[in-house]
């Protein structure tokens, strides 16, 4: 289906293209961006590799950065008070103002690229964590206690799996978010990865090579959505 | 139903409690539970019959008054340890198989191996005539299979008091009878102290020694019915006229004297 | 003296340098001398990096993050009067790259012209004074113009006629690439209207590595030298080792890239003086203009700003 | 509470800084910045009044694209299955690759910002509203069928109202999305505004006038998410 | 019991019904309601009861069988227009005031005013005895309360065909009894065909002129009890031998004759 889809807006797009007559420099047809990426086969791997692991790292320590803050923000309501305007002012400051101390911390490692994925990408699943995390029936908390369970069997055996489903949902979006977020991260300067890659096309002008780059980051990010849906189904019911 | 068996082993003394912000819903509420009887606590809804057995687990702490376990003064963690509560709503874990479930008790209490906690609970499934729901989830079972399954997660606290909130209100008749003879089978056999709500009178008067009757306003006194009918009892009994009686009794006494 | 002590390899000294954009013709003769190991000769075992979006490479150097990066004098200009302590120790290119573009078919052939036309410029405040600054010396009202800062799309801008001209284009880059488009450009230099002859591309490292270390600064600008002298004997030699080396990561224009040196070339050979030589000229015309057209707000000691190497 | 929260954040900061004497190009203490936000005092006004604008009217059509998205999302399976990946892949595109067929089709106006700030903050709002929609009970639908209502009614008295807290809950990530949407929308072509302001300030060497923007950008999102916040009492019980 | 009554307002034939992917729940289920007279339906949890009564609403499709309405076949919209189906959970809309929620039904009709529309709402909330909490939110209500509002939301549909899914389960026996003599009260007044499913037996024989028993296994035929003790009813009636004696036989189809 989701193939059928985005084939179908491939045509689409071929077709508005040529009837439009639109500039290749400005929207090139799929059929030219296609040729385009056939043809610099050889680079792809190295930049798909940088920029898939600047992703997955950044998606990782996303998850246990926003494991953390909801188990605070579950535990105590003052916490929650406290983090949780934190949380929105780190979504509205620009890139351009941290840049130079993300350098600074992680130099031109790959570890400035994946704090920038971590940014953009830790967000949703602390917003959906502490959701899940707050719809734990109060029932079946007493229950809980009153079978004799600590503190620790009600997180593990109760509040966990409670907001697994809500997790997920968050780590979907965040999954996507951790693609653009590293391919943001990789203007921190780098010599290797899809963004920069699309930033040197962009800056010559290979307007076909950068939507290979586009076309391969979206294929990307559908790959991590999906597999966030299929690794769902192995934990959720 | 004499003897040893009388002695008072659960006392509630002067309760009081509100929650936060409200006006108070338990008053001066004051019964004694005997050691090994079954009581039954029935009361208009809202009277605050789940508050007080909540109370009683220990899961909340009485504003005012004393309860006493076995004549000593008892505080939130010793009736947490003595006793075991059954929650009114549906609170099986939708991600745990009927098995699980009930193994959840056992789990906690995390002194026995993978292989005896699931023995324990097959067995226990199996007296429920659960056992073939075992791997099924709680979301492919009957309204009243789902009840069964909380009742046998509960029995398996081994705990000398067993405080039972509705625990039959959603089972179909059929079901309903199977189970309270089952209930009064397995607690004929260990005899625990019981204390459980209900809204079904026939229900009440067929399991209890003892009907305790909340009243519906905070501040009058809880009323105590004793239920006399000789051991163990055939369900032919509520067609007996001497039970339409008692039940006559008890209705009465619900419904404050008053007719309606 | 100095070269032979550093010549033994564990002794080499790490570096890092930060280029002033992805490797392109103009870091031709840097990876000239990389290659035929004029750094490593110098005991210095230096990496090129290319830069963030922003001004970043400048407060890298400032902060002693990295040892060099290549930076724009009217830059060091500004970061100085912010009291950032960086210095220039060689120039890179000499003359300025970004000039005002406008279609040929546009009509525009002088700044006056500009008038109730609209003039694109990519960010920097002081591309926005030069036009201004521009229009004004050929008697033009600088207030009729209308300006906008159009980021990083400069040639989609103008190819698509959203603007009539535009400010921030470097002759060599983006000149060719929109010939190869199908545009061609013309080009109003800015010295022909009053603006100085600056220096576009120049080194620059931290004022406490040039009072300190001030051996590196000098192993690392005679190697560069080195680099140029080969380059501009064979340019086309130092381009194809650049082409093929960025092949790996991405693949430049050849076509583009080696007009864009043969436009460099000229503007970046020191003619006389060895490659990269400033002159306190230079930047005391930098610094004063700025300051009086208000793109500084406080002027700096022109004679601070650089060092030359011998 | 959330302002002494972010007060603490500027006091630890302030230390920090003082401490470990962090050059002030790099992170200015906040009393310089505070200081410098004071002396430009007469210049943000129409920066914050545009970024205000463009994130307002990116929220506005945000909600709008969103509600169409997740109604026909809610009517039709096929609909649903067809657009996810689309809109995931809406997310995944860096904006380097469509900023030219904004700046073609918006022109420098307002609206090539807005079209950023859109593309930014629609997504949090279709998931959530997705999300809402589908958790409607079979009951209440049933009830309300029996009850003779129509398709419209269901939808009106039904299935928005049941959807309501979820559209909230996305509106609120959407409202910090919004902010930093159009603060990078800028980028492609201003005059005004927060986003351009800063970028002016970071070429400047203005390092503390970047912080004040930065600042006012954060206050902007914060204000934002706690209008939604403060809304939502209005309509949610 | 007699008279123009005894005419078959709604017949259903034959109904067959299986959920998609799983095995038949219903089939072959045939039993007739007659005209004004009050059909309650019993029978073991999961027997299909519930989806019965969706059914006999319009809101499931049959597989087979057809559904009779006044002698003529009636497909799933007429049923719709011709009767109302009270959900068995709470279908309360919880962000609309206890008042808002009765009055749900008459906006959906759509063709009276707002003053009109809260008078008629307000009157029978008043016989609901819920005039008190007529600006209360349903979270703030007890289970029985909510009960009793969405009762009063579906009387308010005006159709001869009442299709009511265990309404009582949630009451305490107190407010159970109110609402039992509430509804026999309106019912009497009205007399609207009613077919309503309960666990209670009490409660089937209490109100029901036909008792239908529906049978657990899926085939087996719907067997009808006719109660025929005289009306109006008293609630002492429950303790009379012929009642009980009813009670018995009942519950004994509903064991499928076996006494346990
Ligand atoms: N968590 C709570 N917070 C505030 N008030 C509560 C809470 N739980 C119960 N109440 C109130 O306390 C009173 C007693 O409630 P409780 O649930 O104990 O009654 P009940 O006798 O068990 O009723 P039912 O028969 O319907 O289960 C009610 O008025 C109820 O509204
Ligand atoms: N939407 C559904 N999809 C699939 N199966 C269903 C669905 N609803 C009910 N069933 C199944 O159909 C059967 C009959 O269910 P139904 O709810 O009609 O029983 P019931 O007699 O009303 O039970 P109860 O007394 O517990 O309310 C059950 O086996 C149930 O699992
Ligand atoms: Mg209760
Ligand atoms: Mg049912």
């Amino acid at each position: 289906m989701t193939f059928l889809v985005l084939l179908a807006v491939l045509l689409v797009w071929e077709l508005m293209v040529r009837i439009f007559d639109i500039a290749p420099y400005i929207l090139p047809p799929p059929s030219d961006v296609l040729i385009a990426m056939w043809d610099a086969r050889d680079l792809w791997g190295q930049h798909i590799w940088m920029t898939w692991s600047e992703a997955m790292l950044g998606l990782a320590i996303s998850m246990l950065i926003a494991f953390l803050m909801s188990v605070a923000m579950l535990r105590s309501l003052q916490l929650r008070k406290a983090l949780y305007p934190l949380l929105i002012v780190s979504q509205t400051i620009p890139l351009i103002a941290i840049s130079p101390i993300f350098i600074i911390w992680f130099d031109y490692t790959i570890w400035s690229k994946v704090a920038v994925a971590v940014l953009w990408s830790f967000f949703p699943i602390v917003i959906s964590l502490n959701e899940g995390f707050r719809s734990v029936s109060p029932e079946r908390r007493e229950m809980m206690i009153s079978l004799g369970a600590s503190r620790l069997q009600i997180f593990r055996l109760l509040e966990w799996p409670t907001a697994l489903p809500s997790f997920f949902a968050g780590l979907k979006m965040a999954a996507a978010y951790a693609v653009i977020g590293a391919t943001v991260g990789e203007w921190l300067g780098a010599e290797r990865g899809l963004g920069f890659f699309a930033r040197r096309a962009s800056n010559n002008m290979q307007t076909d090579l950068l939507f290979a780059s586009v076309f391969i980051l979206c294929v990307m990010g559908l790959l991590m959505v999906y597999a966030v849906k299929y690794m769902k189904r192995g934990f959720v019911r | 139903m004499s003897g040893e068996g009388d002695a008072n082993v659960f006392v509630a003394d002067n309760i009081c409690f509100g929650f936060p912000g409200k006006r108070s819903v338990l008053d001066q509420v004051t019964f004694a539970l005997k050691e090994r009887h079954f009581h039954v606590l029935v009361g208009p809804s809202g009277a605050g019959k789940s508050t007080l057995l909540k109370l009683c687990a220990g899961l909340l702490n009485a504003k005012e008054g004393t309860f006493l376990l076995n004549g000593s003064a008892a505080d939130c963690s010793q009736r947490l340890m003595q006793s075991v509560y059954m929650p009114q709503s549906d609170t099986l874990l939708p991600w745990r198989t009927v098995l699980d479930n009930v193994m959840l008790t056992l789990e906690l209490q995390g002194k026995q191996s993978a292989e005896e906690m699931q023995e324990r609970a097959m067995a226990l499934l199996d007296s429920f005539g659960l056992r073939d729901c075992a791997d099924a989830y709680p979301d492919q079972l009957s309204g009243g299979m789902k009840q069964r399954v909380m009742f046998a997660r509960t029995m398996l606290k081994n705990v000398p008091l067993l405080l039972l909130d509705e625990p039959f209100s959603a089972l179909d008749s059929l079901t309903r009878k199977q189970m309270q003879r089952w209930l009064l089978d397995v607690w004929q056999r260990d005899r625990r102290t019981v204390l459980m709500v209900t809204h079904d009178i026939d229900e009440a008067l067929l399991l209890a020694d003892t009907v305790l009757v909340l009243p519906s306003e905070p501040g009058e006194t809880v009323q105590a019915l004793e239920v006399t009918f000789a051991r163990p009892r055939s369900f032919e009994l509520i067609y007996e006229p001497a039970f339409v009686e008692r039940k006559r009794l008890l209705e009465h006494m619900l419904l404050g004297g008053d007719n309606l | 003296g100095d070269e032979a002590e550093q010549k033994s390899p564990q002794k080499q000294k790490q570096l890092t340098v930060i280029l002033d954009w992805y490797p392109n013709a103009v870091h031709s003769f840097l990876y000239d001398a990389l290659d035929k190991g004029y750094f490593s000769d110098a005991g210095l075992d230096v990496e090129f990096k290319p830069p963030a979006d922003t001004n970043d490479p400048l407060k890298l150097v400032a902060a002693g993050k990295v040892k060099f990066a290549i930076s724009y004098q009217n830059q060091v200009v500004t970061a100085r009067s912010e009291d950032l302590p960086v210095v220039s120790v060689a120039a890179v290119v000499r003359q300025p790259l970004t000039q005002l573009m406008t279609a040929d078919n546009s009509g525009i052939q002088r700044p006056r012209d500009l008038e109730g036309r609209k003039v694109g410029y990519s960010s920097i405040e002081l591309y926005r004074t030069f036009v201004e600054a521009m229009v004004r010396e050929d008697g033009g009202d600088p207030k009729k113009v209308k300006f906008i800062d159009i980021g990083w799309d400069l040639i989609p801008a103008m190819l698509n006629k959203k603007v009539d001209a535009i400010m921030g284009g470097f002759v060599n880059h983006e000149k060719p690439i929109f010939a190869s488009k199908g545009m061609n450009i013309n080009v109003i230099e800015g010295k022909n209207y009053g603006l100085p002859d600056y220096y576009e591309l120049v080194l620059i490292a931290n004022e406490d590595t040039v009072q300190n270390d001030r051996a590196t600064v000098d192993a690392f600008v005679k190697a560069m030298r080195k680099g140029f002298t080969d380059m501009k004997q064979n340019p086309q030699k130092s381009l194809d080792l650049l082409l093929t080396k960025q092949m790996e990561q991405f693949p430049l224009k050849a076509d583009i890239e080696k007009q864009s040196l043969e436009i460099l070339l000229p503007k970046m050979d020191a003619g006389d003086q060895p490659y990269g030589w400033q002159t306190l000229q230079s930047w005391q015309t930098a610094a004063d203009w700025m300051f009086a057209n208000g793109a500084i707000k406080k002027t700096i000691d022109a004679q601070k700003a650089f060092i030359n190497v011998e």
